[in-house]
């Protein structure tokens, strides 16, 4: 167990390191400069221009820039935003427990109602397979920017029954209220994958071969069922939760635009529009982070889960 | 009334949008205790035919005839008779015990699922119960064995284990179902002295489906004979060797090399072995069969009694095997 | 003793800290045949592998013919001079043929390796198909419409394309049913009588090898445990698990022998 | 200096404008009715009940800095005018009138004396003194990223002569120095809260101290601020300050922010992207009115180059070219005017007769294309090559760009379009001579309610927006004599003639006015939406109930 | 033995079996050739100027000569449309394409090379597929500026791993086959087995999740222009239009962004439906 998990944890180390120097190396390279995009196409004089230059050390060699950055990290101070003039950390703090919010509302759906249509696609042949099976056809045909507005115009303007834009105050009532709608639209595409994934998986267990054996055995359905099809079946699942989790994180931009949250995925799209620098390279370190970690928890769970992994690598 | 008792059964199953037979005509009867083996050729409708007994038809296909145990009709039992039926009264061995257990639960789950969940055992009586089998199964530090993962055990183990789920629940017939096929001839070796010696000391019955005929003649008191989805032959094992009257029956002997002496040319049988679905009339065998005449070709021959087996040629009794 | 066909010594083969196979030597002369015979994980396989060049021996010498065969092929112009000495069939039907190729275009293919002339290509692979007993039907069909064995035998034609002086069967027959195994090995006996091609045949099957295999080899846990003419070794075998296979195999008067694990 | 000038990203048409109030009479709720019929309104009916909180959109996104010597984006003057007030103010109609001192006047051509309004206290209750004052104005001036340092580069000595005047000493004449210190540049903050206090005014900083009508009560960087009624303002009044908090958010897109009106979860805002004007102009629960002001657009030609601007016939040709009904339609939504010369009418403040009429006097700013074809014909170069620069990051530069494109091209220019990045900004607003560009647009305002501002910036050599290289010595002269003379009246005549020689050289050909729409529900009443409010005036004091 | 070998063997006809596209299918079909057409013959098909602005136009419905109205800058919503598939679909294909062929290369080599090859291409593999292609898209646009190109050039480094990691387990199965390991003895070289046994054989489960992967390459490209990333204004593209209709939406005037947003969601399940009924046809899940 233990080399396995060092394994993973070196491989995750490295994809951090790996990116940032990617992502830092990225916009070293590009050719605009942030200064001219934070006025905007405003004048200014060269002096005032040369004055910000200096002001967020954008004239550095590549290197000493990287160097400096990282060792910033490791003191917690992720340098001052030159879109937003403010400390990135406290841009970042702010936002994250709302995208946190957003994201986990989201996996909820995503999860209720992927699996519940999967499974049942998956157990039942004929009317009901077909119909769940065309409505996740269908809801992955809409993506998450032009399923938001349908459901604002909908629910929020016309019906009312929640907010149409914000975030919420930071409290947990108002943050699902306000998320509701966010967390839908994201969960249309992402929710419809795990549908089909479940319901093929559900398939393979049910035709297995132990199924047979453990109804042979007189065990009744309900309990095949639960404990050798579905059971086995969400295995692979799971791996796949991990992968969405982590690219749900980032899509959040898109409806983050459109209810206008203030999340890390929208706060990304402008910063990296504004070619700022520190901006750019906090979040992705985050999301990163985050991937890393999310991945390394699939697989611990896997390991516990699935007996076949620990013999394989043993 | 015997253990088990089939009246012509008969098995129509989905092909291609369409329903056929594959199995024409299958009747014979097992007392308790008694030992037969269903041998034959792939296509013959052994499989189908132990899986029928277990109420295990293939979806969507159609079960003719009369399949009973203890005189009661298999197929007319409703969802709680039938559970009660598999899970006490009749056990079953596959052929890749691999497969056919979860790899994802302990083997000791598996071993106690079956008493625990339907014949409500206590946990803890079930685990000494099933530490008990494991070692009159020959798995040496069962302890251990339970807490283990079927991915961690050998074949020839995973079997032992299979049979040792079903001595649990003191079942009356035990259908085998090439138990041995995937193993070494070592391990199958051992694996079927374990069933033998297990069927006898519990008064079980068996049915024994197999390929290999020598196998079967070594495990069973009665050789069920099958082509293309009817019996050909049904005699006591002891004279399949020397007194089959069936031509299939001597050509697949003859077919196989022999261990203790060398021929030049094995006499195969011409042709391939057919499937119940490909018969039109007459005998089935009839298009490889070296004593074939107009009439094998045009009438269903029937079984019928010659000296101690039951033959379905029509030219059984002129044949003097002794001689050609 | 003419020269021998093919000469193994001291091969070996390890994956990380498995020995799968343990200083085997052997020689099959001329037309010859000889039975590798061991059950699973005995490395039986695992030999027949590093003779086509499938797998890499971590050590030991092969000779065909006098010419140093102990490491594989190294580029495809290599494979072909030796296509023409060595060929070998697989066991499984089902995953011996190109599922979307017809059989007459299977043959047709391997036997424009060696013949240039596409007029002499078509003849050949007609008489290819006589020879392994197929009718001249089945070169228009793909192998989905084919039983086991008659897969086995275009698997065999397939071989015979490029003239090997002899042919590995790694459990050729074992997937077989009774009656269609023993056309087989009635056609290898045949088409040996023919061509005069030499056969190693590897098996689990003792019956099998004594009635086909002229001398034998007996591989347990990658070593071989004892060698020597098939019908000495059958008659009296000296070697402790000989025995003990010889004992497992069901047959007339045979009882099963209990041991625990 | 540089004037704050805005062209955002969605449509020129989020403007920002200063010195509101066009010629029309003092009427506070009417406005001049424009070409298309639109209102343009200087203010709207006092509120009369009070209001717990509102929520006011800027669309423009979150200030960098609260300190009036930024003045980065149009929200930070929003917010800003509503905390810390100037020496002098701006009213609605673009006049002077005492702020935190009572008066303010020249005693000699370089020496200014500010009188302290008596007993003004800080939000911390500190009495408001002579050295806050010094050390706001000296900030100003000093602080490098300023906006002001052009502006009061003419500053030589700011002193405390007693407790309540301060003496400003001038360095050469400088007449605009007093109308500065009604904008940012006079904008006086706690010195106890600013001095050595280096993240002052700082997205998350609540600890700036000013003596505003609304206090900075939070900031959380990259969502929003709230600012609440000073109860201890010197102001006070009945009627002012009924909204007892303001909470700004800051929604850049556009749909969402049109969700936010018409979901009633935003009260009101400014800075309203064109896309949205139709939408929100048919909304039942907010009425959209366009607010007056200084701001104007026009094309900025090269003419220190050998290249065809340089060329004053070449020049006049490109200004009969300009469809002007078109740009009017297209960039204002037909609130705008075409504008006759850059000191548009509604930066006239004090002498608004004078200056209306010699505007009345200036020809008509009309598209006669066959005078532009033989003015191209007479100029002696065929065909000549225009390049127009245009932003690649701002797609309606882009159309702009292809607007004067077909018109130069119609009349016999051979027009192209080079489309520049944001890298070439400092470039492009200085006064260096550029090879590969002949005209670029700009949309510009002035700070100050007085014209002579904006022709010094244009017509002198080293003037701060003088981009194209304009050179003219008679224009210099008056300049020079117009900045020594203190008098307004006086002042205004020479300007006048200023204005007339600039207009006859073409030395940019302004387009259109700007007029800046805004956003208010239904339920509310009081903001004020125009000219000097947005930059230097508490546009929410009035702020209030509608019924 | 097993009971599947008594079912008559399947028909591989290649036209028995398109036929069993279903009614759907064909629908599916019909609706990508109209696209087709429109996405190649747009401009020429487009009654006016798809970006000439006149804001007294702006949100003005349907009028004779204008089927759809106007946008919020009065531009003709319907020639926006017809000019917008060329983008909303060129950029899908050329995605597609390019994803297809770097990830079968992928797949197959490690699938033929097993060994440290294998080993290192997954665990490259791994790396990336953790990596959304989203942000991906947004950096390299920050470096490169945000173009349609860009976009496309992100989203294949995004897809590529995912479907790499598909690839190679069908490769893997492929070259484990018996037949493979004879023609190599046969003498038969790497590059004659890869291109004239392995790819024909993979090449019905590489086109079908080609064609699903359509779907989402449509929505994502539409995603990337919507957040300004993809296709930059003015020219016509269904996600940037899906953006700028929206605030109109909210308004009341729907038209341009349910026009745009039917077009993507009608492309992306004709697409889906396709891709579905392919892989089950050819028995491939």
């Amino acid at each position: 167990m233990r080399r396995y998990l060092w394994r993973r944890i070196g491989l995750g180390a490295l994809t951090i390191v790996a990116t940032t120097m990617l992502v830092h190396l990225a916009l070293y390279l590009a050719p605009g400069d942030p200064i001219g995009y934070l006025l905007n196409g405003q004048p200014a004089t060269p002096e005032r221009i040369a004055a910000l230059r200096a002001q967020y050390n954008l004239d550095e060699p590549f290197f000493t820039r990287y160097v400096s950055w990282i060792t910033g990290v490791f003191q917690g101070d992720l340098g001052t935003s030159a879109a937003f003039n403010a400390d990135v950390s406290t841009l970042i703090a702010s936002r994250f427990q709302t995208t946190m919010y957003l994201v986990l509302i989201s996996f909820v759906f995503i999860s209720v109602f992927g699996l519940t249509l999967g499974i049942l696609a998956g157990l039942h042949k004929g009317g009901i397979d077909s119909f769940s099976m065309a409505t996740a056809t269908i809801l992955s045909s809409i993506p998450a920017f032009v399923g938001s507005f349908i459901l604002i115009n909908v629910f929020a303007l016309q019906l009312g029954w929640f907010p149409a834009i914000g975030g919420g105050d930071g409290s947990l009532s108002s943050a699902i209220s306000h998320m509701t709608l966010p967390a839908i639209a994201l969960a249309f595409s992402a929710g419809a994958f795990v549908a089909r994934t479940t319901r093929a998986s559900i398939r393979v267990e049910s035709a297995s071969e132990h199924v047979v054996t453990a109804t042979v055995r007189g065990i009744p359905r309900n309990k095949v069922v639960s404990r050798h099809i579905v059971r086995n079946a969400l295995l692979p699942v799971i791996s796949l939760g991990g992968l969405l989790f982590v690219g749900l994180i980032v899509s959040t931009a898109f409806v983050e635009q459109a209810f206008a949250i203030n999340g890390i995925g929208g706060l990304l799209v402008v910063a990296a529009r504004q070619q700022d620098f520190a901006l750019v390279q906090a979040i992705t370190l985050i999301l990163v982070i985050s991937f890393v970690v999310v991945n390394l928890a699939v697989d611990v769970l896997y390991w516990i889960l699935d007996p076949r992994i620990r013999s394989e690598v043993a | 009334m015997s253990l088990v008792e089939i009246e012509s059964f008969t098995l129509d199953v989905q092909v291609v949008e369409a329903s056929a037979r594959v199995i024409h005509e299958v009747s014979f009867k097992l007392e308790a205790g008694q030992s037969i083996g269903i041998v034959g050729e792939s296509g013959s409708g052994k499989s189908l035919t132990l899986r029928a007994i277990a109420g295990l038809s293939p979806e969507n296909s159609v079960v003719g005839g009369k399949i009973s145990f203890q005189g009661e009709e298999v197929s007319a039992m409703d969802r709680e008779r039938l559970m009660q039926y598999r899970s006490s009264q009749v056990a079953m061995i596959f052929q890749d015990p691999r497969s056919a257990i979860n790899p994802v639960r302990k083997v000791g789950d598996f071993l106690t699922e079956n008493v625990v969940t339907n014949l409500g055992w206590s946990k803890s009586d079930a685990k000494t119960k099933a530490i008990e089998v494991l070692t009159e199964v020959g798995i040496s530090n069962p302890e251990k064995q339970l807490k283990a993962f079927p991915s961690e055990l050998s074949g020839g183990m995973l079997q032992r284990v299979m049979i040792a789920s079903n001595l649990l629940c003191q079942p009356d017939l035990l259908l085998a179902d090439e138990p041995t096929t995937a193993l070494d001839v070592t391990t199958q070796s051992s694996v079927m002295a374990l069933i033998d010696q297990l069927r006898l000391s519990r008064g079980m019955a068996m049915i024994f489906v197999s390929h290999n005929l020598e196998l079967a003649t070594a495990v069973c008191d009665k050789i069920l004979v099958m082509y293309a989805g009817r019996i050909v032959e049904l005699l006591p094992a002891e004279n399949l060797r020397e007194k089959s009257r069936h031509p299939y029956t001597r050509a697949l002997l003859d077919a196989r090399p022999r261990l203790d002496g060398r021929q030049n040319r094995l006499n195969a049988i011409p042709g391939q072995p057919a499937s119940g679905l490909e018969w039109t009339q007459g005998c089935t065998f009839a298009a490889r069969c070296a004593f074939a005449q107009d009439i094998c070709r045009s009438e269903v021959p029937v079984l019928r009694k010659i000296q101690e087996s039951d033959v379905a040629c029509h030219r059984a009794d002129e044949i003097d095997w002794d001689v050609s | 003793m003419s020269t021998p066909l093919i000469k193994v010594s001291n091969l070996s083969k390890q994956y990380g800290d498995l020995l799968a196979v343990a200083d085997v030597s052997f020689e099959l002369p001329p037309s010859g045949s000889i039975g590798i015979v061991g059950e699973s994980g005995s490395g039986k396989t695992t030999v027949a592998k590093i003779l086509v060049g499938l797998e890499r021996a971590t050590s030991g010498k092969i000779e065909v013919e006098g010419q140093d065969w102990s490491l594989p092929a190294k580029n495809s112009k290599e494979r072909r001079e030796r296509a023409k000495y060595l060929q070998i069939v697989f066991q499984d039907p089902y995953s011996s043929l190109d599922p979307r190729q017809s059989i007459g275009t299977a043959l047709r293919e391997a036997l424009s390796i060696s013949m240039k002339d596409s007029d002499e290509v078509i003849v050949r692979a007609s008489e290819l198909a006589d020879l392994v007993g197929l009718p001249q039907r089945i070169l228009e069909l793909r192998p989905a419409k084919l039983s086991g064995g008659q897969r086995q035998r275009v698997a065999i034609a397939r071989a015979l394309a490029s003239n090997p002086k002899a042919l590995i069967l790694d459990e050729s027959v074992a997937a077989l049913d009774v009656s269609i195994q023993a056309q087989i090995l009635n056609l290898l006996v045949d088409i040996r009588e023919q061509t005069g091609i030499a056969y190693i045949l590897v098996s689990h099957d003792l019956a099998v090898v004594r009635h086909f295999a002229d001398s034998l080899i007996v591989m347990k846990n990658g070593n071989v445990v004892e060698r020597g003419q098939t019908e000495a070794v059958m008659d009296q075998p000296n070697h402790e698990y000989t025995k003990l296979l010889l004992a497992s195999v069901p047959g007339p008067g045979w009882v099963p022998g209990k041991r625990s694990i | 200096m540089k004037k704050l000038v805005l062209a955002t990203g969605s449509a020129a048409l989020l403007l920002l404008t200063a010195c509101g109030g066009a010629a029309a009479p003092e009427s506070s709720a009417s406005g001049e009715a424009t070409s298309s019929g639109i209102e343009l309104v200087t203010s709207t009916p006092a509120g009369v009940g009070p209001v717990d909180n509102v929520n006011w959109n800027l669309a423009d996104g979150e200030p960098l800095s609260l300190d009036q010597n930024l003045s980065w984006s149009g929200s930070q003057n929003f917010i800003g005018n509503l905390m810390c007030e100037s020496l002098l103010s701006t009213t609605p109609e673009g006049g002077l009138e005492p702020g935190l001192a009572t008066d303010v006047s020249y005693t000699d051509a370089t020496t200014l004396v500010v009188k302290l309004r008596e007993g003004v206290t800080f939000w911390d209750g500190s009495a408001l003194t002579a050295d806050d004052v010094v050390y706001s104005i000296d900030k100003a001036r000093t602080n490098e990223v300023s906006q002001f340092v052009g502006d009061l580069a003419a500053v030589a000595s700011v002193e405390a002569t007693d407790a309540s005047t301060v003496t400003i000493k001038l360095s050469e004449p400088n007449s605009l120095i007093r109308g500065a210190l009604s904008t940012g540049a006079g904008a006086v903050v706690s010195k106890a809260s600013a001095e050595g206090n280096a993240n002052f005014a700082l997205p998350g900083d609540t600890s700036m101290v000013c003596t505003g009508p609304y206090m900075l009560k939070e900031w959380t960087a990259g969502s929003k601020i709230v600012v609440e009624a000073n109860p201890t303002w010197w102001n006070k009044g009945d009627g002012k300050q009924l909204t007892k908090q303001i909470t700004f958010s800051f929604i850049t897109d556009p749909a969402a922010a049109v969700a936010g009106y018409e979901s009633g979860e935003l009260d009101g805002g400014f800075l309203i992207p064109a896309s949205s004007i139709k939408a929100l102009q048919a909304s039942t629960v907010g009425t959209l009115g366009f607010g007056d002001g200084s701001a104007f657009g026009a094309w900025v030609p090269i003419v220190n180059t050998e290249r065809s601007m340089s060329n004053p016939k070449l020049r006049e040709a490109l200004a009969k070219s300009l469809d002007y009904a078109n740009i009017v339609a297209t960039e204002t939504a037909g609130a705008g005017t075409p504008a006759k010369a850059v000191g548009v009418p509604g930066s006239w403040g004090n002498e608004k007769a004078a200056y209306q009429a010699a505007w009345d006097a200036l020809p008509d700013p009309v598209t006669d294309l066959d005078a532009a074809k033989k003015l191209v014909a007479e100029s002696g170069v065929s065909n000549p090559e225009l390049v127009i620069a245009a932003w690649s990051e701002l797609p309606d530069s882009v159309n702009a760009a292809l607007v004067l494109q077909q018109a130069a091209n119609s009349v016999g220019f051979n027009a192209t379009i080079n489309k520049i990045g944001f890298d070439r900004a400092a470039d492009l607003f200085s006064g260096a001579k550029k090879e590969d560009i002949d005209i670029f647009a700009t949309t510009y305002l002035s700070f100050i309610c007085d014209p002579l501002y904006i022709y010094s910036q244009i017509g002198l050599d080293a003037g701060s927006a003088n981009w194209g290289g304009y050179s003219n010595a008679k224009v210099s002269e008056l300049i020079t004599s117009a900045l020594a003379t203190t008098d307004d009246a006086e002042r205004a005549k020479i300007t006048i003639e200023i204005q007339s020689l600039l207009v006859a050289d073409y030395a940019w050909l302004p387009t259109t006015t700007y007029p800046s729409p805004f956003f208010m529900s239904n339920e509310l009443s009081g903001a004020i939406p125009s000219g000097p409010t947005h930059l230097w005036y508490a546009w929410a004091v009035n702020l209030g109930t509608a019924k | 033995m097993s009971i599947g070998q008594i079912a008559i063997g399947r028909n591989r006809g290649y036209r028995k079996r398109l036929s069993k596209l279903g009614l759907l299918g064909w629908l599916a079909v019909f609706v990508l050739f109209i696209f087709g057409v429109i996405a190649i013959f747009g401009s020429a098909l487009a009654p006016h100027d798809p970006n000439k602005i006149d804001l007294a136009y702006s949100y003005v419905g349907p009028i004779p000569g204008h089927p759809l109205g106007f946008d919020e800058l009065g531009r003709d919503l319907f020639s926006r449309l017809l000019v917008g598939a060329r983008t909303s679909l060129i950029g899908p294909i050329v995605l597609v394409i390019s994803t297809t062929l770097i990830g079968t290369s992928i797949a197959i080599l490690a699938a033929w090379r097993r060994g440290w090859t294998d080993a290192g291409l997954s665990a490259g593999v791994d790396i990336a597929v953790a990596f959304p292609g989203l942000l991906l898209a947004i950096l390299l646009s920050t470096v490169f500026g945000a173009s349609l190109w860009v976009a496309i050039a992100a989203l294949t480094l995004a897809y590529t791993p995912s479907l790499a990691r598909l690839l190679r387990s069908s490769a893997l199965r492929e070259t484990g086959m018996d037949y493979v390991k004879a023609l190599k003895v046969l003498g038969f070289s790497d590059s004659q087995i890869i291109f004239k046994h392995l790819l024909p054989n993979l090449a019905p489960f590489i086109i079908a999740q080609a064609i699903i992967m359509f779907g989402y390459a449509t929505l994502d490209l539409g995603g990337l222009s919507f957040l300004g990333i993809g296709v930059q204004p003015p020219t016509a593209d269904w996600g940037t239009m899906v953006a700028a209709g929206a605030s109109g939406l909210l308004q009341g005037y729907p038209t341009q962004t349910l026009a745009a947003g039917s077009c993507l969601v009608l492309t992306a399940l004709s697409f889906a439906v396709i891709g579905d009924r392919l892989a089950r046809i050819w028995g491939v899940e």
